[in-house]
């Protein structure tokens, strides 16, 4: 009866990329937590830590290690409370058969991404390997893939759970060639769940009790992975369920990758974190160092028995 | 009583007290309440940010005009090309008309969708979208200006010896210029919003691309100095075409 | 008058309500009869050119799809037409009374009306943000992106529409001894009201424009999600899904605007 | 109200001067009204008994209608004028309410019907809708428009909407009636069966009647008096009293007397009209 | 074109009937016109001789801008009646462009100045502007326009503008001019001066003209004959030679002559227009 009126900001619309927080929401893990929670989606215009920092929403699934240093750096008031995916989630890809081999055949080729942080990632691949960003023709990527399959881009930018499928769905997996940034040293943890300042500071039961409920979801999902994508197609009927089954595997893949095999989902590795906000600030896209200790608090997920973190 | 006494000039004087009203409000509030950037930031951190992105900017603004007034024109040459066709033809009509009030009635954002995966993310996806947005309310607008030709005017045109086309030229084209300017007017605004709109869905630049970087960088300050560019860059194009407008309906 | 006339009355009405009954129904059987020609062109066009489904799909294809989940379409549909419903009502109400409010008081429109020109330049997309942030995640949160878009053509036209009043009529409501109030609700707003009528028919659409884009600041049900999820997914045929949704709703809202502006204007008809 | 028509006046007086009733209904002397740098109307003088018929002819722009505004309450003359009505003194204010006016046009409401048009004055008074449309349904038959109670004014020929103008004007019960160019508008064939079947109606009910027009013949053959003005500034030139006997048939404007005192009017007007058409046009060339 | 003025036929002539002249410039017989349901004219016959000002009155919608329309050769009248110009027969259609047509209102468009508009129907014709302007220059005077020719219609006066219309029509010179109550628009003492003027004009370039008009005072002043017309369908009901000598004085409308021409031709009219207002309004029930 008393429960505590909450609201979880996604990053982007109901899919199998949030598949646990929709089962623990379906199976009352939250109110038996004593929440009641809010499922609100994402949209193209909405930024989470905006709407976290200001008390909108308590609890927020947010861009990723990028947008928390980002969020920190203009005065945000918002802490990091887990990190889901663990590695980069995006590669950058090309046709086998293609003129490029090797990254340094990117020089004068046609590369789209996104600049909400991918671009980055890119740049930084690229000066490992001595490459200037205006040796080659970097564009902003559209929704479609379309461009890619029709040879119109020589390399464009994608999500192992969203595009690569749908690459895959429309030319053989094996015609395609991969990048991975982990092999030029560089690791960008995503989709990081973040509450304001003040939340941390004054409810931290809550977000104990919101981090058990969610992992219990997950934990849930990944065991029964058709039962979460019905929960979730539940939410977005019109959703593809073939491409929400591989989503919600890659997820499973992304969310227990590196410390997490060992140390639980939402696990918050310090180093990747602090090698990530240097590789940041020497890009400019912060522009000074943020205090890590304050941005990413690892406490609360700590707190929770590790079995009940392991999937 | 007070209409014929009120002089332009208080009309504008009163006109700058609104706007410094409400200008000094927004500086209140975000001063006041210490707003931070992210809920509202003060117009002075605005314009000073606009000032300092102003390279930017600018490019950006020149980049989404170019959208827009490509757009604009190409809609203009499509509304008028079709009600013209309809006006010569008016077996055109019955064909064309159900089916564009039927389109016009379906809100442009919702085409955005197929005309970025068609049009692809760079300038022509605005341009057909903005084209689009503008050639229904032209054409619409100059149809009814066609329309509203006096019979007894066509009877005397023809009584002079005029063929359709002279009658069109030298009677309905100018009868319906009043109501083609007023849409074509007010068609100016929304083709900059459309061209914005499509932008933040996708695009190489311009201010809705401005705009959606701004969001996710979270600097919500030129974010709004991007929104002040575009307002006014509408109101400049709103105001061209309305001095168009005067100068070309004199008789008005 | 005469009793020939009485007689030549008599018939003349029967004789259009013995028209005016099929005639309704033989408009709806030729709409329907067009929409199905329209419907089998496109299929016939999309199977005989061979299009491909990623530029236009066959109707069918989208009409199974909408069938496979007619909840989503359901539901989007009645959510959006709430938002759309909610943002035209209030942005028509608002919009009559600030028309009135500035003709009535000049220092007031010369204040603000600029600044309600200014507004309209600005994109709501660019910040709809802020109104989640100030409005939440609520119904009223889309209303008011709609409402934004509603409220300006009306209170133009509605202040065209009263300024269009004959002063000879403002005169002789006078010379019968009439209050402001009797002026306004016996001879002003009705004057205005074709004028404002036209503003509200554009206002059906724009409402509509503002549910969509509402949508898209992070909200479940909807058309506008619809519309977003498929554009997102690259799903061509959902896209096209939502789109017919949309224009049904559109079209239906223009509809019945007009339905209720004949009505209410009947002394506007042309004839 | 009350009052007994006036027999009619003696013959045509050449100057402006008062006219010599006793107790006049309405009494203006020494009215001016000027709009800015315009002077519309420059001492002018007259007066008009209880049920006298008393129509108005001059130039266009001469002022008819300022002095009708002034009368009818809406426009107040210059200070210095004196303005009686019922033999008081009063401002122009004071009369709203108090004639029953009929402008230019016949300005009838789209919106309304017959009915709803012809009760437009008694609603503005308070009286309850349904009363006002019984009083108005009774009249109807008496303005040819029984039967059309119910139509809306696009449906209405010219002739017919101008009878419902006037009787909406006179079912708004005033001591004195204000005409202007009522019959303007219509073709001169309707005009004149208009112009019969006022006289019919005003016969009964004997209301006094102030009356604008352009159309001599019209000032003759309804009036017991026309004013003639002058061109702008306005002011009364002539006052022609008309004895032709009444009830008036429509013969009577091919006959001696009505052709006489044509001549003597036009005459006055011609005068003036020249007067006002080359000052409008020497104005015009300075848009 | 180049015929001279007739002199003034003979006495009035009871019955429609041809027009003793042995070659008139133009001639129906017989014309029918329907629209649907409605009989607009029936039976017409009338000629108009080269040079000769010929005016019609009639009842309102008794067809007399169906005439002109078919005249104008803007529509065609029904097969059997007979249609002759310049003594050939010939269709409806084959007049378009060879009669000069001055439409009820004046028509002028806005966004042409005084001179423009004049010049519209050489325009139409292919006569390059500037040669079409410096004709309607040297016109200017006569038409009361001198110095007005950049002016826009919006800075005229009613009488100006119809000045410009007429001018219009004049300047598309062609044998016969239908003028379709050119007047009408205007206030009664700009009237007289514009028939005046128009006399004036007329005496000097001697054009055949077909004149419309409801006054029935008008009619008389300007014509050489009067053709009265029935209710609808229209037909001829009367020809009533006027043979006042010219050149007219205003003076002339209270002139025993003139009023006893009135008094024939408001008998005649009076009968039709009670038809007509009798059948209009039983019309008008059925909206
Ligand atoms: N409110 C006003 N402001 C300025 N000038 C006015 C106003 N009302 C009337 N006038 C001027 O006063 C003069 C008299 O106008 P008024 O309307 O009384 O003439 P009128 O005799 O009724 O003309 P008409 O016969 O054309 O109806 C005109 O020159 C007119 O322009
Ligand atoms: N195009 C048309 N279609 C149907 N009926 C028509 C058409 N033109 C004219 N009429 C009808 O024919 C009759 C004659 O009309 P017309 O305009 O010739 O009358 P008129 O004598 O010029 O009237 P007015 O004096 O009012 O100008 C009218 O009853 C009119 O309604
Ligand atoms: C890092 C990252 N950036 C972009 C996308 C792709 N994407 C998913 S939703 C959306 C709309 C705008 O936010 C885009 C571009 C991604 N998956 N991951
Ligand atoms: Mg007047
Ligand atoms: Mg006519």
């Amino acid at each position: 009866a008393d429960l505590q009126k909450a609201s979880l900001r996604l990053k982007w619309l109901p899919q199998a990329q949030f598949a646990g927080f929709y089962v623990a929401a379906a199976k009352g893990y939250y109110k038996a937590e004593g929440i009641d929670l809010t499922i609100n989606p994402g949209g193209p215009n909405l930024l989470t830590e905006n709407l976290v920092a200001t008390g909108a929403d308590s609890f927020g699934l947010s861009g990723g290690t990028d947008s928390v240093f980002a969020a920190r750096d203009k005065g945000l008031p918002i802490v990091c409370i887990g990190v889901s995916h663990q590695i980069t989630p995006f590669i950058f890809v090309t046709r086998k058969d293609g003129p490029v081999k090797t990254i340094q055949d990117f020089k004068g080729k046609t590369v789209t991404t996104w600049f909400t942080g991918a671009n980055h990632v890119l740049n930084g691949m690229l000066a490992k390997e001595g490459i200037k960003p205006d040796e080659l023709k970097i564009q902003p990527q559209q929704v479609s893939v379309t461009p890619f399959v029709d040879g119109n881009v020589d390399v464009i930018t994608a999500t192992y759970y969203n595009e690569y499928y749908s690459i895959q769905s429309r030319m053989p997996k094996d015609s395609l060639k991969i990048f991975v940034a982990e092999d030029y040293g560089i690791t960008f943890p995503r989709d990081t769940l973040i509450v304001a300042e003040a939340t941390a500071k004054e409810k931290p039961e809550l977000v104990k009790a919101f981090l058990r409920a969610s992992l219990m979801g997950w934990k849930d999902a990944f065991a029964d992975p058709k039962g979460a994508v019905d929960t979730v197609m539940a939410a977005a009927p019109t959703l593809d369920r073939a491409q929400q089954e591989f989503m919600l595997t890659e997820v499973k893949r992304l969310m227990t990758a590196g410390t997490a095999a060992k140390n639980g989902m939402f696990w918050i590795d310090a180093d990747a974190v602090k090698t990530a906000h240097d590789f940041f600030l020497k890009y400019g896209v912060i522009s000074k160092p943020v205090d890590l200790a304050a941005a990413y608090d690892a406490s609360f997920i700590q707190s929770i028995p590790a079995a009940d973190r392991l999937p | 009583m007070s209409r014929a006494l009120a002089s332009p000039s208080l009309a504008v004087q009163r006109g700058i007290l609104g706007a410094v009203l409400l200008v000094a409000c927004w500086e209140g509030a975000a001063r006041g309440l210490h707003l931070p950037a992210y809920v509202l930031p003060a117009v002075s951190d605005i314009l000073a940010g606009l000032w300092s992105k102003r390279a930017t900017l600018i490019d950006a603004a020149g980049y989404t005009l170019l959208e827009a007034l490509v757009g604009y024109g190409l809609g203009c040459l499509i509304g008028i090309g079709l009600a013209v066709a309809i006006a010569l033809a008016p077996a055109l009509r019955t064909a064309i008309l159900p089916l564009a009030t039927a389109i016009n009635s379906v809100p442009v954002v919702g085409y955005s969708p197929l005309i970025l995966l068609w049009f692809g993310i760079g300038v022509s996806s605005k341009i057909v979208m903005v084209a689009m947005a503008v050639s229904f309310t032209i054409l619409l607008s100059m149809l009814a200006g066609l329309d509203r030709v006096d019979r007894r005017a066509v009877d005397l045109m023809k009584s002079f010896g005029a063929s359709r086309f002279g009658v069109l030229w030298r009677l309905r084209l100018p009868t319906a210029l009043p109501l083609l300017l007023a849409g074509m007017r007010v068609s100016t605004v929304r083709s900059v919003i459309v061209a914005i709109v499509t932008e933040m869905l996708g695009a190489h630049g311009g201010l809705g691309w401005v705009i959606y970087q701004a969001v996710l960088q979270i600097d919500f300050v030129q974010v709004w100095a991007a929104i002040f560019v575009a307002s006014a860059a509408s109101l400049a194009f709103f105001g061209l075409i309305g001095f168009l407008e005067r100068k070309i309906l004199f008789w008005t | 008058m005469s009793s020939p006339a009485a007689t030549s009355l008599g018939d003349g009405r029967a004789a259009a309500r013995s028209i005016a009954m099929p005639d309704s129904l033989r408009k709806l059987i030729r709409l329907l009869v067009g929409l199905a020609i329209a419907a089998m062109i496109w299929e016939g066009a999309v199977l005989l050119f061979g299009i491909r489904p990623y530029y236009l799909p066959r109707l069918s294809t989208i009409l199974t799809a909408m069938a496979a989940t007619p909840r989503a379409y359901v539901d989007g549909f009645l959510r959006t037409l709430a938002e759309t419903l909610i943002g035209f009502a209030s942005g028509g109400a608002f919009g009559v009374l600030m028309g009135v409010a500035f003709f009535r008081v000049r220092a007031l429109r010369e204040m603000i009306f600029p600044i309600f020109v200014v507004s309209q330049t600005i994109p709501v997309i660019a910040f709809g943000a802020l109104v989640v942030l100030w409005f939440g995640n609520t119904l009223l949160a889309k209303a008011i992106i709609a409402f934004y878009l509603t409220f300006f053509p009306v209170t133009v036209n509605t202040l065209l529409g009263l300024e269009t009043v004959d002063p000879r009529q403002v005169d002789l409501m006078r010379s019968f001894g009439a209050s402001n109030r009797q002026l306004l609700l016996r001879l002003q707003l009705p004057t205005a009201l074709p004028q404002i009528f036209v503003a509200l028919r554009l206002a059906a659409s724009l409402s509509l424009v503002g549910a969509i884009v509402g949508e898209w600041f992070g909200d479940t049900t909807g058309l506008g999600v619809l519309l977003l999820q498929a554009m997102f997914t690259e799903n061509v045929v959902a896209i096209w899904a939502a789109l017919l949704a949309a224009a049904l709703l559109g079209t239906g809202f223009y509809a019945v605007v007009a339905a209720v502006e004949r009505r209410l204007v009947f002394w506007n008809a042309e004839q | 109200m009350q009052a007994a028509r006036l027999p009619n006046p003696g013959p045509a007086i050449e100057a402006p001067q008062a006219h010599p009733k006793p107790e006049p209904l309405l009494e203006l002397r020494a009215v001016n009204k000027t709009f800015g740098s315009v002077t519309a109307l420059s001492g002018l003088e007259a007066s008009v008994a209880s049920g006298e018929f008393v129509t108005v002819v001059g130039p266009s722009g001469c002022g008819k209608s300022t002095l009708f505004n002034i009368v009818a309450g809406l426009e107040e003359p210059d200070a210095g004028g004196i303005l009686r009505f019922e033999g008081k003194s009063c401002h122009s204010a004071d009369l709203l309410g108090r004639v029953s006016f009929m402008p230019q046009r016949d300005l009838l409401f789209p919106w309304r019907n017959v009915v709803d048009n012809a009760i437009l004055a008694l609603e503005v008074e308070g009286m309850p809708r349904d009363q006002a449309r019984a009083k108005a349904l009774r009249m109807l038959p008496e303005f040819g428009l029984a039967g059309f109670e119910k139509q809306y004014p696009n449906q209405l020929s010219g002739g017919m909407r101008q009878r419902v103008a006037l009787m909406r004007t006179f079912l708004f019960e005033r001591d004195l009636m204000l005409l202007d160019e009522p019959f303007g508008a219509l073709d001169a064939l309707t005009r004149a069966m208009m112009q019969r079947w006022l006289l019919d109606v005003w016969q009964k009910y004997r209301r006094t009647i102030l009356f604008i027009t352009h159309d001599v013949d019209e000032a003759i053959f309804l009036g017991d008096r026309v004013l003639v003005m002058t061109a702008r500034p306005g002011s009364v030139k002539l006052e022609q009293v008309v004895d032709l006997p009444r009830p008036r048939r429509p013969e009577i404007v091919t006959s001696q007397e009505f052709v006489r005192l044509k001549r003597t009017l036009l005459d006055a007007i011609e005068e003036e009209s020249m007067k006002s058409f080359q000052s409008s046009i020497a104005q015009e060339k300075t848009p």
